[in-house]
C-alpha cells in the first residue's frame, strides 16, 4: 500500500477568512505574539500499490481536491 | 513614455500626448485598462486639449469607469429602447444601486440580481460566494435590511466525460460543488436564508458557467437612502474591511472575453469575509436607523474609483480624497491600486461633520474599521491625493462620460427553417420515468436543503413544501417581511436556455410567463421584477441580435401586464474559445402577498377533490425536455398570449381569494405528467387522471408539452360549482380526482398511460443529482 | 423579584445570526428581553446577574471556524465562567439553541457529568454524518427528562427545524457508555430523534448521526438546556411546513412558555 | 520568530465524514484503489520568539483548537 499525503492551503496573497478569524482569536486569547496563521488541509490517502502513484495522486488534485487558481499542494508518498 | 513622478511613492505620469495608436493599446494593454482603441484615442485627445499628461491613476480610473460593467457601454441602449421606464404606480425609486417597489404604507422592498460568471468559474467557491456579499451590498446601500437571498446557477452537465474536458477546465462537478458551497458558506454565515433559485445542467455552460445571484430586502419608506451624496463639505467615510491587492482589475475583466491564459488573474479572486460583512449589516442598518447617513453606496466593481465617481455625480458635488488615509491590508500598495481595488465587505458612507463621531462611535461598538477618507467639494472635479502628492485631478463629466455603442446587430429569426420532427409515440410508463429523472426536472434538494432557507423565521413557503419527510418542490418562496404583519412577498427566479437558445423572444416571453405563473400558484400578486441578461460576445451582431429579441420580449411582456423591471444586470462576453452562450435572460420576480396565512402550495390536499387543468395545451415541443430525451429537435417553441396570462392570472386569484383553490401548481419543464407527479409527492396522495378533454391530439403532446400560461389546481370539492362560474369563459378541463391509495394513474380516454406508485416516483425525482 | 419582570439576555457576537427571532421569542411570550454583545460583558459594561436567563441563539459565532462554537466558547470562558457558574447555582435559566448548544457543550457547561461545568468538553457536536449542512424539519420525541421547564410529557412527539452541519452528539468513545448511562439515570437526555411514527431511527430521521439519537439535553439541576433543533423557528403555526395541508403546529412555543413559568415561579 | 505547525485529527475510532465523503468522491471517479482517506487539520502558527513555543502551542490547543473527545493532536516547531 501507498500511503498519499496531499497539503493543500492558499496561495500567498490569497486571503483566507479562516486563518484571519484564527488570529484574532486567538489575540484575544492573550496570545499576543502571534503574528499570523494559516490553516492548511491535509488528505492522508492509502492506496493499493501502483507503478505510479504520483501521477494519480495529482489527478486526484485536479478533479476533486484543488483549484490551482488559489490553492498550492504538496504530494507527499510512503510505501506502507 | 513613462515617468515616475515622486522618488518616494510609486506614481507614474504616462505620456500618452505623444503616444502612437499602437503604443496607446500597447499601454491599454500593459496596464489592464481592457479599452479599445476609439476610447484610447479620445483619451488621448483629451489630455491633448488640457496641455498635459495623465498619471497613472487618472488612467486607471477611466478605465474602471468606462468599463462594461460600469457604463454598460453596449446594452445601455437597448436596455432603454426596451426594459427600463416601464410606468407602473408601485414603483418607488429605481436607478440606483437596486430597485425600490412598494410593500405597504409605509414600507418598500428592494432588490437586485446581479450575475458573478467569470469570477466563478475561475474559482467557484470564492466567485459565488463574493457574488453573494456583493449583492447584499446593493440592498444594504439603499438602507434596507436584507430578509432573502435567491440562487440561479447554471453548468455542464454532471455526466460529462472528464477525457472530453477542455484543458485547464474544471469538470461540471468541481464547480457545481465549489458554487453551491460557497453560497451555502456566505449565505449562511451573514445569516441571510436563501430561498429560491435555480439549478440548471446543459453543455451549454461547460465552459461558462452562469451564477447569478439576488437579493431582496426591506426598509421604511422614511430610511431610504439615496447612492449619492448631494452637500458640499461632507465627510466620505470608507467603513467595513480593509483595502487589499485582492479584486483589483475585476471590473475590466468582466468586458473581456474569457481567455484563460490571460485572465487567470490571481489578484481578481477573493473568499469574501462573511464574519465582517454580519457585523456590517447590523452598524449600517443602526446608522440608518440614528438618521445620520446622508448617502450611501457599495465597494463593488472598480472600488473607490468607482463609488465616489457614482455618488458625487449623482448629487452633483465633486470630492477630494486622501488615498493614505484609506486602511490597507498591505502596505506597500501603489495609489492606483488603492483607488480601484474591489475588496470585499467595504461601503462609503457620506456624514455630516455633526454626526460624523455618532457614525464613528456605531462602528467602533461593531468592531469595525471606519475612516474619513474624503470630503466633498463644490467643483464638480475629482482631486485625489497620496501623501501629499496630487495623483488626479479630472472633470467627473469626463471621467463618467463613458462611451455608448449602437453596436450592429443581427437577428436571426429561427423559424425561417421551420422544423417540426415529430417522434413515434413512446412507452408512456418508461418515458416517465426518464422525464421524472432527468436532470433539470429532478429534486433539487440537495442543493436548497444546504442552504439555511429559515433562518430568521421568516420563511413561509419554503423550497420545499409537503408532509415532513416528504415533500415537493415550491413554485414560489414566501417570506413574511414585518414582525406584526400579515403581509407577504413571494419571490421566484425563472430561465429557460432551451427555449431561448431556440427563439430569444418567445423564450424571454416564455420565462416572464414562468415567473408570473409561479408567483399566482402561490397566492401572490406579480408585483415587479429585476432581470439578469447573460449573454454571449456582443461584438459579434448575432449576439446582438439576440439581446435585443430578448429585451423585446421581455419589455411586451412586461408593459402589458403592467410589471415593471425595478433593476437588473447584462453580463456579456459569455464566450470561451469563440462559442458564446446561447442568450439565458434569468428573472428575478416578486409577488405580494396580502394574507400569508392565505398562501397556496404546490402538494395535494384532499382526498376525493376535483382537479382541473387551466388553459390550452398545443403542440410545441421545441426545447421541451421530451425532446432533448428523444433528442429531436423542432423550432416550434411554446409563445404567449398576453391579454390571456393577465385575464387567467387574475381569475386564479380571484378563485383562491375565495377559498376555492387547495393547491395549485403551475406547468413547465416535464409538462403536464411532472406538475401531476410533483403535486403527488409533497403529501403521497394519488390522482386518477384521465386527460381525454385536453384539446385534441396525441397523449404524449398532452402530457409533454410545455404551451405556456397553465396552472393544474385542486378544487376544494364543496365549491367545484362556484369555481367552475367564476372561471366561466376560461378554458379549464377536468382532469380527475385525488384518490386515497398513493398511485398516480393516467388514462387518456379509455387507454391507461401511465401507473406509478408515488413512493416509485418519489425515489426517481428525489435521488441526488450527483 | 419581578419589578422589571423577567430580563432576558440574548448574548451576541460575530457570526451569531438567530438573534432576532431568539428574541422575539422570549420577547412572546412576556419577557423583557434584549441582546447583549459578549464583549459589554467581558469589558464590564454589563452584567450576566442582571438577568434570569442567558440566551445562546443559533448561527455561525466567529464563522464556525475551527470548530461550531468554540470561538465564542474560547471567547468568554476565561473572563465569565466563573460567572455563569455562578448564574447556574443560582438556579436561572441557560438556554442554548444550535450553535448556542455547541458553545454550552464546549464551555463544558453540558452534559455537566458531574459538576455544573467540567475544565474540558465531556462531549462534542461532531461534524453530520452526511457531511453536509442540513436545513430541513425532523421529529423529536421527548424523554422523561427532569429539565425544569419542558412541559412536553414523556412520549410525545413534536416537530422542529434543524438547520446545522455539526450536530452530531458524541461522547468520548472510552467513556460513551457510562457517561450515557449516566445522563440517561439522571434524566438529562430531554429530546431524541424519532421517524414519524415515533420510532427510533438512523439517517435521515436522525439528521446528523447523534448516538442515541439526541437532539437536546439538560444539565443535571435541569436548568441549563441545550438543542440542535430550532424551536424560535417553530413559535408560529405558518412556520410549520405543514401549514397549507393541516393548519401547521407551533411546537417551539411551548419551550419558552415553559421557561417563563419557571422563571416567574421562581423569581 | 517560531513557525508553531498544530496538526489536528480524529481519534482512531471517531467517524470522519469528510475523509469517507473525499473517498466516496474518488471512488465515483474511477480511483478504484482507494483504500482510505483521513482528513487532518493544520495550523501554521507564525509566533515571536519566545521561551516556552511549546507550552503556547498546548496551551492553544487547549483553549481553542481542539476538542479532546475526539481529537488528537500533534505540535511541530521550527525556528524561522
Ligand atoms: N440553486 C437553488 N437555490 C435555492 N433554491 C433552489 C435552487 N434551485 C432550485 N431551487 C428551488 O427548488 C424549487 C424547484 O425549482 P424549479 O424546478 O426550478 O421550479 P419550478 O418547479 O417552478 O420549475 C423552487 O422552490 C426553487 O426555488
Ligand atoms: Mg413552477
Amino acid at each position: 500500500m501507498i500511503k498519499l499525503k496531499i497539503t493543500i492551503g492558499y496561495k500567498e496573497g490569497v486571503e483566507d477568512p479562516e486563518g484571519l478569524a484564527v488570529k484574532n482569536s486567538l489575540k484575544l486569547l492573550n496570545f499576543g505574539n502571534v503574528n499570523s496563521v494559516k490553516v492548511l488541509k491535509v488528505y492522508e490517502i492509502l492506496i493499493e500499490d501502483t507503478e505510479d502513484a504520483k501521477k494519480e495522486a495529482e489527478e486526484m488534485c485536479d478533479r476533486l481536491l484543488v483549484n490551482p487558481v488559489i490553492h498550492d499542494y504538496r504530494i507527499e508518498m510512503e510505501r506502507v | 513614455m513613462i515617468e515616475r513622478m515622486d522618488e518616494r511613492y510609486p506614481v507614474y505620469r504616462i505620456r500618452v500626448r505623444d503616444m502612437d495608436e499602437s503604443q496607446l493599446m500597447e499601454i491599454s494593454k500593459s496596464m489592464g485598462l481592457a479599452l479599445n482603441r476609439e476610447e484610447m484615442l479620445r483619451i488621448r485627445s483629451y489630455f491633448r486639449d488640457l496641455g498635459r499628461d495623465p498619471t497613472d491613476v487618472e488612467l486607471q480610473a477611466i478605465g474602471q469607469a468606462w468599463s462594461e460593467h460600469c457604463c454598460y457601454k453596449s446594452s445601455k441602449y437597448v436596455l432603454k429602447k426596451y426594459i427600463v421606464g416601464i410606468d407602473a404606480p408601485q414603483v418607488y425609486l429605481v436607478g440606483e444601486d437596486a430597485g425600490v417597489v412598494e410593500f405597504d404604507d409605509d414600507h418598500v422592498y428592494v432588490f437586485k440580481m446581479e450575475s458573478h460568471n467569470h469570477p466563478s468559474f475561475v474559482e467557484p467557491y470564492g466567485g459565488a460566494a463574493t457574488g453573494v456579499g456583493g449583492i447584499i451590498r446593493d440592498v444594504l446601500c439603499m438602507g434596507a435590511k436584507p430578509i432573502a437571498l435567491v440562487d440561479s446557477i447554471f453548468f455542464g452537465r454532471l455526466d460529462y466525460p472528464y477525457e472530453n474536458l477542455q484543458k485547464g477546465t474544471k469538470h461540471p462537478k468541481f464547480l457545481f460543488n465549489g458554487v453551491v458551497a460557497g453560497i451555502r458558506d456566505y449565505g449562511n454565515r451573514v445569516g441571510i436564508p436563501t430561498i429560491s433559485g435555480i439549478t440548471y445542467f446543459n453543455n451549454f455552460f461547460l465552459n461558462n458557467i452562469l451564477v447569478n445571484v439576488g437579493c431582496i430586502g426591506i426598509c421604511k419608506k422614511d430610511d431610504v437612502i439615496h447612492s449619492r451624496v448631494n452637500k458640499v463639505n461632507e465627510n466620505l467615510v470608507l467603513v467595513g474591511g480593509k483595502t487589499g491587492r485582492d479584486g483589483i482589475h475585476g471590473v475590466t475583466f468582466a468586458s473581456k472575453v474569457f481567455d484563460r491564459e490571460e485572465n487567470v488573474e490571481r489578484t481578481a479572486v477573493q473568499l469574501g469575509n462573511p464574519i465582517i460583512k454580519e457585523p456590517l449589516i447590523h452598524a449600517v442598518l443602526e446608522a440608518v436607523d440614528e438618521k445620520i447617513v446622508d448617502g450611501m453606496k457599495d465597494l463593488g466593481g472598480g472600488g473607490l474609483s468607482s463609488v465616489v465617481g457614482e455618488m458625487c455625480l449623482a448629487g452633483g458635488v465633486g470630492a477630494e480624497v486622501f488615498l493614505e488615509k484609506v486602511p490597507l491590508k498591505e502596505s506597500n500598495m501603489a495609489p492606483w491600486e488603492i483607488w480601484i481595488s474591489e475588496s470585499q465587505e467595504r461601503m462609503m458612507i457620506a456624514v455630516s461633520d455633526e454626526n460624523l463621531q455618532k457614525l464613528m462611535d456605531i462602528f467602533n461598538h461593531w468592531g469595525l474599521e471606519a475612516s474619513v477618507i474624503g470630503r466633498t467639494i463644490k467643483e464638480k472635479v475629482l482631486k485625489l491625493y497620496y501623501n501629499g502628492i496630487k495623483v488626479m485631478d479630472l472633470d467627473l463629466s469626463f471621467i463618467t462620460s463613458g462611451p455608448v455603442y449602437c453596436r450592429p446587430y443581427r437577428i436571426k429569426y429561427p423559424s425561417q427553417v421551420i422544423l417540426d420532427t415529430i417522434p413515434p409515440e413512446p412507452s408512456y410508463n418508461e418515458i416517465f420515468d426518464k422525464i421524472i429523472s432527468h436532470l433539470n426536472v429532478k429534486s433539487k434538494y440537495s442543493v436548497f436543503s444546504q442552504y439555511d432557507h429559515e433562518v430568521k423565521g421568516n420563511t413561509i413557503i419554503k423550497p420545499l413544501n409537503g408532509k415532513i419527510g416528504m415533500g415537493t418542490h415550491s413554485d414560489a418562496s414566501v417570506i413574511k417581511p414585518l414582525e406584526n404583519k400579515y403581509r407577504g412577498l413571494a419571490i421566484t427566479s425563472t430561465s429557460n436556455p432551451m427555449l431561448t437558445s431556440l427563439d430569444p423572444y418567445w423564450g424571454a416571453m416564455s420565462i416572464f410567463d414562468e415567473a408570473v405563473r409561479n408567483l399566482v400558484s402561490s397566492n401572490a400578486i406579480p408585483h415587479s421584477m429585476a432581470d439578469n441578461l447573460n449573454m454571449g460576445n456582443p461584438e459579434n451582431p448575432e449576439v446582438m441580435g439576440q439581446l435585443y429579441e430578448v429585451a423585446r420580449g421581455l419589455g411586451e411582456a412586461a408593459r402589458a401586464l403592467g410589471i415593471p423591471y425595478v433593476s437588473g444586470n447584462v453580463s456579456l462576453y459569455n464566450e470561451n474559445n469563440g462559442v458564446s452562450i446561447p442568450p439565458t435572460p434569468t428573472l428575478m420576480a416578486v409577488g405580494i402577498v396580502k394574507d400569508i396565512r392565505r398562501v397556496i402550495t404546490t402538494s395535494f390536499k384532499g382526498f376525493g377533490n376535483p382537479v382541473y387543468l387551466i388553459n390550452e395545451t398545443r403542440r410545441e415541443m421545441g426545447g421541451s425536455i421530451y425532446y432533448d430525451i428523444l433528442g429531436i429537435e423542432s423550432h416550434i417553441v411554446p409563445k404567449v398570449n398576453l391579454v390571456e396570462l393577465r385575464e387567467i392570472s387574475s381569475m386564479i386569484l380571484k378563485a383562491m381569494g375565495k377559498r376555492y383553490i387547495k393547491s395549485c401548481h403551475d406547468i413547465s419543464e416535464g409538462g403536464l405528467a411532472v406538475t401531476l407527479a410533483e403535486m403527488s409527492m409533497g403529501t403521497g396522495i394519488g390522482i386518477d387522471a384521465d386527460i381525454s378533454s385536453i384539446e385534441f391530439m396525441r397523449s404524449d403532446f398532452k402530457l409533454f408539452s410545455e404551451s405556456n400560461t397553465r396552472w393544474v389546481v385542486e378544487i376544494d370539492r364543496d365549491y367545484e360549482n362556484e369555481f367552475l362560474n367564476l372561471m366561466n369563459g376560461i378554458k379549464i378541463h377536468k382532469i380527475g380526482y385525488l384518490n386515497d391509495n398513493g398511485i398516480l394513474r393516467i388514462r387518456d380516454g379509455r387507454r391507461n398511460i401511465i401507473k406509478k406508485d408515488v413512493e416509485y416516483i418519489r425515489d426517481l425525482w428525489g435521488g441526488s443529482i450527483e | 423579584m419581578n419589578n422589571g419582570g423577567i430580563r432576558v439576555a440574548v448574548l451576541r457576537m460575530e457570526g451569531t445570526n438567530c438573534e432576532e427571532e431568539s428574541l422575539n421569542s422570549m420577547k412572546n411570550v412576556g419577557a423583557n428581553s434584549e441582546y447583549v454583545h459578549i464583549r459589554d460583558l467581558i469589558n464590564g459594561k454589563k452584567n450576566i446577574h442582571d438577568y434570569h436567563m442567558l440566551f445562546f441563539p443559533g448561527g455561525f459565532s466567529g464563522g464556525d471556524y475551527v470548530r461550531a462554537g468554540a470561538i465564542f466558547a474560547s471567547m468568554i470562558k476565561g473572563p465569565l465562567l466563573r460567572e455563569i457558574v455562578k448564574f447556574i447555582e443560582d438556579e436561572k435559566v441557560v438556554l442554548g439553541v444550535c450553535n448556542g448548544f455547541q458553545v454550552l457543550v464546549e464551555l463544558g457547561l453540558l452534559p455537566g457529568i458531574g459538576g455544573v461545568m467540567s475544565e474540558k468538553p465531556q462531549a462534542v457536536l461532531a461534524p453530520n454524518i452526511s457531511n453536509r449542512f442540513e436545513c430541513r424539519w425532523v421529529y423529536v420525541k421527548i424523554e422523561e427528562n427532569n429539565c425544569k421547564f419542558i412541559k412536553y410529557k414523556k412520549g410525545d412527539l413534536i416537530s422542529l427545524p434543524i438547520a446545522h452541519a455539526e450536530g452530531r452528539f458524541m461522547l468520548p468513545l472510552d467513556r460513551e457508555e457510562e457517561y450515557l448511562q449516566d445522563m440517561i439515570h439522571k434524566k438529562q437526555i430531554v429530546m431524541r430523534y424519532a421517524d414519524s411514527s415515533g420510532n427510533y431511527s438512523g439517517y435521515p430521521w436522525n439528521p446528523n448521526g447523534s448516538i442515541y439519537n439526541i437532539a437536546g439535553i439538560c444539565n443535571e439541576i435541569g436548568n441549563v438546556f441545550g438543542l440542535m433543533p430550532h424551536p424560535e423557528r417553530a413559535f408560529f403555526r405558518y412556520q410549520h411546513p405543514e401549514f397549507t395541508i393541516n393548519g401547521g403546529k407551533n411546537y417551539g412555543k411551548n419551550v419558552f412558555e415553559g421557561i417563563m413559568e419557571y422563571l416567574n415561579k421562581k423569581f
